[in-house]
């Protein structure tokens, strides 16, 4: 039971390093903004698997019910707020990304690489 | 009467779960795409109905009822207009039904709801490469029946041909 | 009550794993998106019934809003196909052009 | 016992699928994937009791993350053309760090564990003071808009330089044809019209969607919800349309220039709210001096500010999709 409570943080690593090879192994942009974004999901797991309590409940308060226990709000506003910066920041990474494909006609890292180098 | 409620709804959801599976275990068992589709398609209106009208009996006086049946009706008219649009998009990249022979009545020819002209295809040898004997029994038959058009003729025997060649 | 809901959303979950069998193995990328649709549907019921699992069916607000917006992404495959041919054709001519 | 067995499911998906996309060289299918990852997401959120987030990463992962990387796809490449990897370099550097961090987790209390760290130091606070302090019964809004106001106020000008910067990236080209004839519409390919099936029905569903996204807006103080979430529904409606009867026409229903002005008018309203109330004596996003009232100020607050969320980040989404979608029209 005591390691099943740490599952999360398990899959937490995992999904860490899953993202982290992505960035690194491939030269592909796209492959590796995806892969950053299964980096950032990850650090909203760990935020997230952070907040629950036993017994809790979302921490809406409901009127007319005592004694609830409520999950810890402070990790949910952070990571709520990260999600859509989240997004806002992989979609200025995609412009850039086009950009680069009109610029060299490739989105390869070691091709664009390869032109750099030749001019 | 809270009882007969609670039996209800228990019928209507455990119905709804098992529907549910079994659109999941058509759409893992089914031979090609479309099949699978259609696997896919009945259950999630089927299942998913079962399930939300039990919940509803267990929803009481409140706004909860209210909310599932606006679940209901968005699922109804989502569900099969994604289907729609996902088998529009399959026919227009040249997916094709493999099961088409077997009743040996010719299907119309494959033609999406397209724009422009471009139809461009993809390979399709993945999609029919059946593995069963029996498909590749079929497969073969088909290649020798099918004279009047060459082009199909050609894809089936490519089939056939793969089809051999992965068994070996 | 309890272990009818957790019995339906144990077959929705084993629906889930299901489908993301289909996603996995494909063979072709429309079994994929049939796949993140099916998963898509299947998420609605699933939380759906988990909201009344935990005794707090006022969030059905998630569900909900599944259910309106996850058709979006398969008209938006509809669309990526139905303009690939007109993008390899200007592929090919920015080749030739070359 | 439930929250492990529903974790323990959906935690092994998550993993499985990830490795799926790290694999697949077709991009196609790794942004195909990346949806159903965003899916498992969501559900583990709800799950555990993030009801807010869970909502958010809904609306974000299946409304606008999927048509913003096909249309960045569209733009460059179906695939992934990476060499096989050579050199044991970047294998070796990820499964040491993962191991580090595994090691380390055994000292983590375990989930669910009423006595760790975290929930003892400023999370019971607030969830004592909100209802005496602010008086709105979903703590997370009131912890999101008025105890860590300068955090969103920060969050949101992220939000707003990000758009800014993917307008000066792809916002500047011209489609070559501007004006495009009525008759027009029904041969081109970047739109849906011809599809009577998709058409009517998405058309239909554009009102309840943008309604449900000014519920989710206004509603935010009693239930899961918010200025976050509702700008994205709103902005998946707008796509929606877009989608549908292709993108000039989207663009004639929002124009440009007043998506970027929502863009920076929601900026402009948190901050006013913020030099107001220090105009009325209080301290800068300090509600309760709004009104005579501090309880009734910081409800004034909150709602304003959540306004201003909204328009950003629905001003944000919008301008980002059209962006990329004028892009592909050249």
């Amino acid at each position: 039971m005591e390691v099943l409570g740490l599952y999360n943080y398990f899959i937490f690593a995992v999904l860490l390093m899953i993202g982290l090879y992505c960035v690194l192994a491939r030269t592909n942009i796209i492959k590796s903004l995806i892969g950053l974004s299964i980096f950032q999901s990850a650090v909203f797991l760990l935020y997230i698997s952070m907040d629950k309590i036993d017994g809790g409940t979302a921490p809406i308060i409901q009127e007319g019910v005592e004694n609830q226990i409520f999950a810890n709000p402070l990790p949910q506003v952070l990571i709520l707020t990260a999600i859509v910066v989240g997004i806002s920041t992989t979609a200025l990474a995609l412009a850039v990304t086009v950009r680069i494909k009109e610029a060299y006609g490739t989105i390869e890292e070691d091709k664009i690489q390869e032109m750099d180098r030749e001019q | 009467m809270e009882l007969l409620l609670d039996i209800a709804s228990a019928v209507l959801l455990l119905t709804g779960g098992f529907f549910v599976f079994v659109g999941g275990f058509g759409v893992m068992r089914m031979p090609e795409f479309f099949t699978r589709m259609h696997a896919a398609s009945l259950t999630d209106t089927g299942g998913a109905a079962l399930i939300l009208v039990g919940l509803m009996l267990q929803g009481g006086l409140t706004l909860v009822p209210l909310k599932l049946a606006a679940i209901f009706l968005f699922l109804f008219l989502t569900s099969p207009t994604a289907s729609y649009a996902l088998a529009n998009a399959a026919l227009l990249s040249g997916v094709k039904t493999a099961c088409r022979n077997e009743t040996g009545t010719q299907l119309p020819e494959n033609k999406p709801v397209a724009a422009g002209s471009n139809l461009t295809t993809t390979p399709v040898s993945k999609v029919s490469a059946s593995k069963t004997d029996t498909d590749k029994a079929v497969a073969k038959k088909t290649a020798k029946k099918a004279v009047a058009r060459k082009p199909a003729k050609k894809a089936v025997k490519k089939t056939a041909k793969k089809a051999a060649r992965k068994k070996s | 009550m309890e272990w009818v809901y957790f019995g339906t959303s144990i077959a929705i979950l084993v629906t889930m794993v299901l489908a993301v069998v289909r996603g996995l193995i494909g063979p072709t990328i429309f079994d994929r998106v049939l796949a993140v649709n099916m998963f898509g549907t299947k998420t609605v019921l699933f939380l759906a019934v988990i909201s009344f699992l935990s005794g707090r069916p006022d969030f059905l607000d998630l569900a909900l809003a599944y259910a309106l917006i996850n058709f979006i992404g398969v008209f938006a495959v509809l669309l990526f196909f139905q303009s690939r041919g007109v993008r390899r054709e200007a592929e090919a001519e920015r080749e030739a052009d070359k | 016992m439930m929250t492990i067995v529903f974790s323990l499911f959906l935690l092994t998906m998550l993993v499985i699928v990830a490795v799926a996309i790290l694999r697949t060289d077709n991009l196609f299918t790794a942004v195909m994937l990346s949806g159903i990852f965003s899916l498992i997401m969501a559900a583990n959120f709800f799950i555990l009791d993030a009801a807010d987030v869970a909502l958010t990463e809904a609306v974000i992962g299946a409304g606008i993350s999927t048509v913003l990387f096909l249309g960045a796809l569209a733009l460059t490449a179906e695939h992934d053309r990476s060499p096989p990897v050579g050199s044991w370099v970047p294998l070796l550097t990820p499964s040491a760090l993962g191991g580090v961090i595994i090691f380390a987790t055994f000292q983590a209390p375990r989930l669910g564990d009423p006595n760790a760290i975290v929930h003892k130091h400023v999370a019971p606070w607030y969830l004592e003071k909100t209802p005496e302090l602010i008086d709105v019964p979903n703590v997370v809004t009131a912890v999101l808009a008025s105890f860590r106001g300068y955090d969103t106020l920060g969050e949101v000008f992220v939000v707003f330089i990000a758009c800014i910067g993917v307008m000066s990236l792809l916002g500047r080209v011209r489609p070559l044809r501007d004006s495009i004839e009525e008759g027009e519409f029904d041969k081109r390919t970047d739109n849906l019209r011809h599809h009577l099936l998709p058409r009517v029905v998405g058309k239909m569903l554009v009102p309840f969607i943008v309604l449900f996204g000014l519920y989710v807006q206004f509603h935010g103080d009693f239930g899961p919800g918010g200025g976050f979430q509702a700008g994205a529904l709103i902005a998946a409606g707008v796509i929606l349309y877009s989608l549908v009867e292709g993108g000039p026409r989207g663009r004639e229903l929002v124009p440009e220039w007043f998506s970027s002005m929502l863009v920076a008018l929601g900026a402009f309203t948190y901050t006013s709210v913020g030099v107001a109330s220090m105009a009325m004596g209080g301290r800068f996003l300090d509600y309760s001096a709004l009104s005579h009232d501090p309880v009734h100020g910081q409800h004034l607050g909150i709602l304003i500010i959540e306004a201003g969320v909204g328009m950003t980040v629905a001003g944000v989404m919008i301008t980002i999709f059209h962006a990329f979608s004028r892009r592909g029209i050249r």
